[in-house]
């Protein structure tokens, strides 16, 4: 008895997790639309319910509508199995994230590790979506996704393997509790590099804009994804969305101090914008994420694909490398507030 | 409770089908290479397994080298094999037989 | 499990090859387009140095370090000069051959020199992790240099089945090894050699010293697990085929005495029937096959067979007298194979590759010197007496009479006499066929002269073994 | 006894995986099945309490080997019609084999002779050290195994070299800019003056 009870504890804590997860995506897309809408001086979506607000719910309504096109001679049971791919590691990787101080599914020892297991497997919806598609396109595209992932990832570990480092821990709310204090004491500031790289990655990793070339719509139509309709479609549409909303978590965690506000425990400072929930502020500090990420796309021009192949291996990674070696001597040496 | 013997029979099964997969498999290479990859995982197994039941950190450190020789292994079998076939463009097994005797 | 620093200064051979073959990497980088040529003086120059170090380092020392998966003593010393001087040879045969093709870059050089790193490493393994590893770094090495000609058909043909048929015997030997280690809880070679005379948990370890058997038959190229030997052999560019029918010899060796002397010695009962039928079908099938071979390097891959056929008679002893005498072999054999493809990289030219027996046709007129050489290569790799090849099987045979094994010593010896046609038929090329167009021989003078020096070499340790013996004695001595 | 039944569907899972990589017809699928096999294993690692192993095993051969597998089956034209022709003929000799292996092996193996020097299970690997199980094979890995580690290091080194050496390529006709060689350029390279006897005028 005790076991079911347990069981549904843990159902009801995944639902709770993955049900905001969904809203979020849903309105990040709105909201993206709104904020290129200014980036770019017009007005965005505006006329399905006030200020647009409903318009998600329209798309999501209108995609669930259309038909699921399978092309001729695609592999039928891998060309539906591929949506799936990219969206169950996408939430699955959220487990271990810690929302608030003790507000995490599963608290697991090793979560940075299992973090980078379930990022490094969304590649496989795109490389299977872009085979089974049977068409150039979709292959061309699963291919430079491909390679851009598994390359940029090294960087991303090599980034994360900083952050281990300076919190002596793999466990999520360790990391977090080891940022304990103002915002000059989270990692973003003795790790800026590796902060820099791991939020370029971040971007590379979820085959975003200006690193989208996997999708290119002026050289291949839509990339992986392009035989995809309605509902299909919908899938990978989520999983990007909820990657870039996972990546964005992670930085809060990992190099903006999580739920800590950012005056916590000084002088009267503190206690004050402690009154603000401890979720708020991981909320607030994603969404500064967030908005990142539709400021690039909003700005910046795509890159060329050798050039993306070149920063990752000759810039990012030889950055990582020379400033964890610059870490370990702050470590000896006990540097700063933070080691 | 599971038992020692039962991951150590995985493991012996997992290699004769690892071993079955390269005799067997008279066409392709790259099924080659993963039957490789299955035959090392059943070692693994068996490490992983000896180190859990003796209590003993030492085959997992084992398992660790096997994990990371193996990927190199199949990075220099994947290079091979791309060699191969931009000078034969095939990778059926039965064509390499340009050698005799 | 407590640590201790270790002692770095122990494993300074390894680190010494291990830095410079760094320092190449990157010199080869800054310096292409000059053939390579500092490249090339660098790593003979690292390999020199490296004997040298391991005899000042190595010798007459007895002691293990790195938390005991490093030891060092004679026996790992005497490997490691052997092996640093073959590959100074190998790659002195190498180079112009390679140049005259345009292939030479420094590639070749530096995986050379890693596989040495690995093979050192081998020689100095004190637990099955370590030795896993060098063997893992020398095949690595050995199947890039196998597929180095990347245009060339035949050799990527040749490195995929070494690869595949490598990977396998690895898998092989690590099933063992994870046998073992369940049995002895330890990967430390002198806790398993204790576990192992203790005659506790028996069953697990014979298990495990069947596979690991299996995986070191592999390794030597021995019947029944020869298959990749003749096609390597052929298959792969002479200069490589010569790289990786000497030093790795001596390194399988090393992995031999290693696992199943210092480790599992005290099971000799139980693998010495194994090692008997893999002794004999090797000098059965390696002797019977090169006899029907037109082309010379797939006649010496199966000649390498027979051998190491001979090479496990020391083995099957399992006396101190026959482990040395095995490595007495291991080394001649190495001197020997490296010196017969000189002779076919010296024939050998842009365009025409010499491989055929055929090729070796009045040679006599062309370059008698030359053809001496031939001739004494040929007759020591036959066993006639006065040359080393003869000292070396003699060693093997008196060790194996030594244990009451007459009728091996036996087979042996009428496969020997039938080895010995193949290899008469070379030296009656050499001396009584004519050839059409007798050309001159267009090889440099540097090559000229390292053959020249390989013969004479083998011409002496056939008139002076003694030094060497004794040397292999001490070596197994501990 | 919930263990024991996990351990047996991860198993047969992990079987079932097993024989359809060396069975599919085609080799992605062959592939995306060495997959399944490898999650399989992962779990059954953990249940094993090699947390940082299974873990890892997923991030490396799930996320970066495999699609290493992938794109080369992927980026070949693999004609695969003619591909399988042989496996029919060699099937039963290569069943029979593995038969007798199994079952010897098993047999081997599966015996209550096979008894550890410490027989069964006492404490786990990490709980025996008293701390996480990263923790443990990190601080062996890094003092005790130091040595290998660096070995580790020169394999993934000539990997590294080998894969560069054999794979790469400079196509020709490919058209691209050497920066390098336009800032050097001299004038000599471009320019040719030609001193030229004055015409003369008729």
């Amino acid at each position: 008895m005790a076991e079911f009870a347990n069981l549904v504890w843990i159902v009801a804590k995944i639902v709770a997790l993955v049900v905001p997860l969904f809203i979020a995506v849903a309105y990040m897309t709105y909201a993206e639309r709104r904020v290129i809408g200014w980036i770019q001086w017009r007005k965005g979506p505006n006329r399905v319910g006030i200020y647009g607000l409903l318009q998600p719910i329209a798309d999501a309504c209108k995609l669930l509508m259309k038909e699921v096109v399978i092309p001729q001679n695609a592999n039928r049971f891998l060309f539906l199995l591929a949506p799936l791919f990219s969206i169950i590691p996408a939430l699955a990787a959220w487990a271990v994230l810690p929302l608030g101080d003790g507000l995490v599914v599963a608290d697991i020892d090793a979560g940075l590790l299992y973090v980078l297991a379930m990022t490094s497997m969304g590649v496989y919806g795109v490389i299977v979506a872009g085979w089974a598609s049977n068409s150039k396109y979709a292959l061309i595209g699963a291919m430079r996704a491909g390679a851009q992932v598994v390359s940029y990832e090294i960087a991303m570990g090599f980034a994360l393997v900083g952050v281990l480092m300076a919190a002596g821990s793999l466990n999520m709310s360790e990391i977090v509790h080891a940022q304990q204090g103002p915002f000059w004491n989270w990692f973003w500031l003795p790790l800026l590099p590796l902060f820099i790289v791991y939020w370029v990655s971040g971007v590379a990793e979820t085959n975003r804009l200006p690193f989208d070339v996997a999708e290119g719509e002026s050289e291949i139509v839509a990339g992986f994804h392009v035989e995809y309709s309605g509902m299909a479609f919908a899938i990978f549409f989520l999983a990007e969305y909820a990657n870039m909303i996972l990546i964005a978590g992670l930085a809060t965690i990992l190099f903006l101090g999580g739920w800590y506000s950012p005056f916590h425990g000084i002088g009267y400072l503190g206690p004050i914008f402690d009154l603000v929930p401890g979720t708020l502020w991981f909320c607030l500090k994603a969404g500064f994420f967030l908005f990142g990420y539709f400021w690039f796309r909003g700005t910046f021009p795509r890159y060329r694909y050798d050039q993306i192949m070149r920063l990752g291996w000759k810039v990012l990674i030889p950055v990582t490398v020379v400033w964890l070696v610059v870490e370990s001597v702050f470590i000896l040496t006990g540097f700063g507030p933070w080691f | 409770m599971v038992e020692l013997s039962n991951y150590l029979v995985l493991g012996a099964i997992l290699f004769s089908l690892g071993m079955a997969g390269i005799f067997l498999n008279r066409k392709n290479v790259i099924i080659l290479l993963m039957s490789i990859e299955l035959m090392l995982l059943a070692v693994n197994f068996n490490f992983i397994a000896f180190s859990h039941y003796l209590a003993d950190i030492q085959g997992q450190v084992f398992v660790f080298f096997i994990l990371t020789v193996a990927a190199a292994e199949s990075a220099i079998g994947l290079a091979i094999l791309v060699v191969l076939f931009r000078n034969t463009n095939t990778i059926n097994v039965g064509d390499l037989d340009s050698m005799k005797g | 499990m407590t640590f201790e620093m270790p002692d770095f200064l122990l494993a300074l051979p390894e680190i010494w090859v291990l830095s410079m073959a760094c320092l190449v990497l990157v010199v080869d980088l800054f310096a292409r387009g000059r053939e390579s040529a500092l490249a090339f003086h660098l790593v003979q120059f690292t390999l020199l140095a490296a004997a040298w170090l391991s005899i000042e380092t190595q010798w007459g020392v007895t002691a293990t370090t790195f938390s005991g998966t490093y030891v060092a003593d004679k026996f790992a010393c005497l490997l490691k000069v052997a092996i640093c001087l073959l590959t100074f040879l190998v790659f002195a045969y190498s180079r112009d051959y390679l140049r005259k093709r345009d292939l030479l870059s420094g590639d070749f050089f530096l995986l050379g020199l890693l596989g040495v790193l690995g093979m050192m490493i081998m020689a100095s393994a004190h637990s099955l992790l370590t030795v896993y590893l060098g063997l893992e770094l020398v095949e690595l090495c050995l199947f890039a240099m196998v597929a180095y000609d990347r245009e060339n058909r035949v050799g990527s043909e040749a490195a995929m089945k070494y690869f595949v048929l490598a990977a396998l015997s690895s898998g092989m030997l690590l099933y063992g090894m994870s046998m073992v280690y369940g049995a002895a809880q330890s990967l430390d070679l002198a806790q398993i050699a204790a576990i192992a005379a203790n005659g506790e948990s028996g069953l697990l370890l014979a298990f495990g010293l069947t596979f690991i058997l299996v995986g070191v038959a592999f390794k030597f190229g021995a019947v029944p697990f020869h298959m990749w030997i003749p096609d390597v052999y052929q298959g792969a560019l002479t200069p490589v085929t010569v790289y990786v029918g000497t030093a790795p010899k001596i390194a399988a060796v090393a992995l031999f005495v290693r696992l199943l002397v210092d480790g599992l010695g005290a099971l000799h009962d139980q693998w010495q029937v194994m090692a008997t039928i893999i002794a004999v079908g090797s000098l059965a099938v390696g002797n019977l096959f090169a006899l029907v071979q037109t082309n010379i390097k797939r006649m010496l891959g199966y000649s390498t067979i027979a051998h190491v056929g001979f090479l496990f008679l020391g083995f099957i002893a399992g006396t101190e007298e026959g482990y040395s005498a095995a490595l007495f072999y291991a080394i001649t054999y190495g001197l020997m194979a490296a010196g017969a493809f000189g002779v076919v990289i010296l024939l050998s030219r842009r365009g025409f590759e010499a491989d055929l027996i055929e090729d070796m046709k009045g040679l006599n007129d062309r370059h008698s010197g030359f053809a001496v050489v031939m001739l004494i290569l040929m007759f020591s790799l036959t066993g006639v007496p006065g040359t080393v090849g003869f000292y070396a099987k003699w060693l093997v045979l008196k060790a194996v009479i030594d244990v009451n094994m007459v009728w091996l010593a036996v087979v042996a010896v009428i496969f020997a006499v039938i080895g010995a046609f193949y290899y008469l038929r070379v030296v009656r090329m050499v001396y009584f066929d004519r050839r059409s167009d007798g050309e001159p021989l267009e090889a440099s003078t540097g090559l000229r002269i390292v053959l020249a020096g390989n013969g004479l070499a083998v011409l002496v340790l056939g008139i002076f073994p003694d030094s060497l013996i004794m040397a292999c004695k001490v070596a197994l001595a501990g | 006894m919930i263990e024991l039944l996990l351990f047996y569907v991860f198993a047969a899972v992990l079987l079932f995986a097993a024989t359809m990589v060396i069975t599919a017809k085609n080799p992605v699928h062959s592939a995306l099945f060495l997959v399944l096999a490898f999650f399989n294993s992962a779990a059954l690692w953990l249940m094993a309490e090699a947390e940082f192993l299974g873990i890892a095993l997923v991030l490396v051969y799930v996320g970066a080997v495999m699609v290493l597998f992938l794109f080369v089956v992927m980026m070949l034209d693999i004609n695969l019609a003619p591909m399988r022709e042989g496996f029919a003929r060699y099937l039963p000799i290569g069943a029979l084999v593995g038969c007798v292996m199994v079952v010897e092996m098993a047999l081997v193996v599966g015996s209550k002779d096979v008894n550890l020097i410490h027989g069964g299970p006492v404490t786990s690997a990490a709980e025996g050290v008293g701390m996480s199980n990263t923790k443990a094979l990190g601080s062996v890995l890094y003092t005790v195994y130091a040595y290998p580690f660096e070995i580790a290091s020169v394999v993934l080194l000539v990997a590294i070299v080998a894969a560069i050496m054999l794979t790469h390529r400079r196509r020709p006709g490919t058209k691209q800019q050497n920066i390098d060689r336009q800032v050097r350029v001299r004038k000599e390279q471009r320019l040719r003056i030609v001193t030229m006897a004055p015409e003369k005028r008729k």
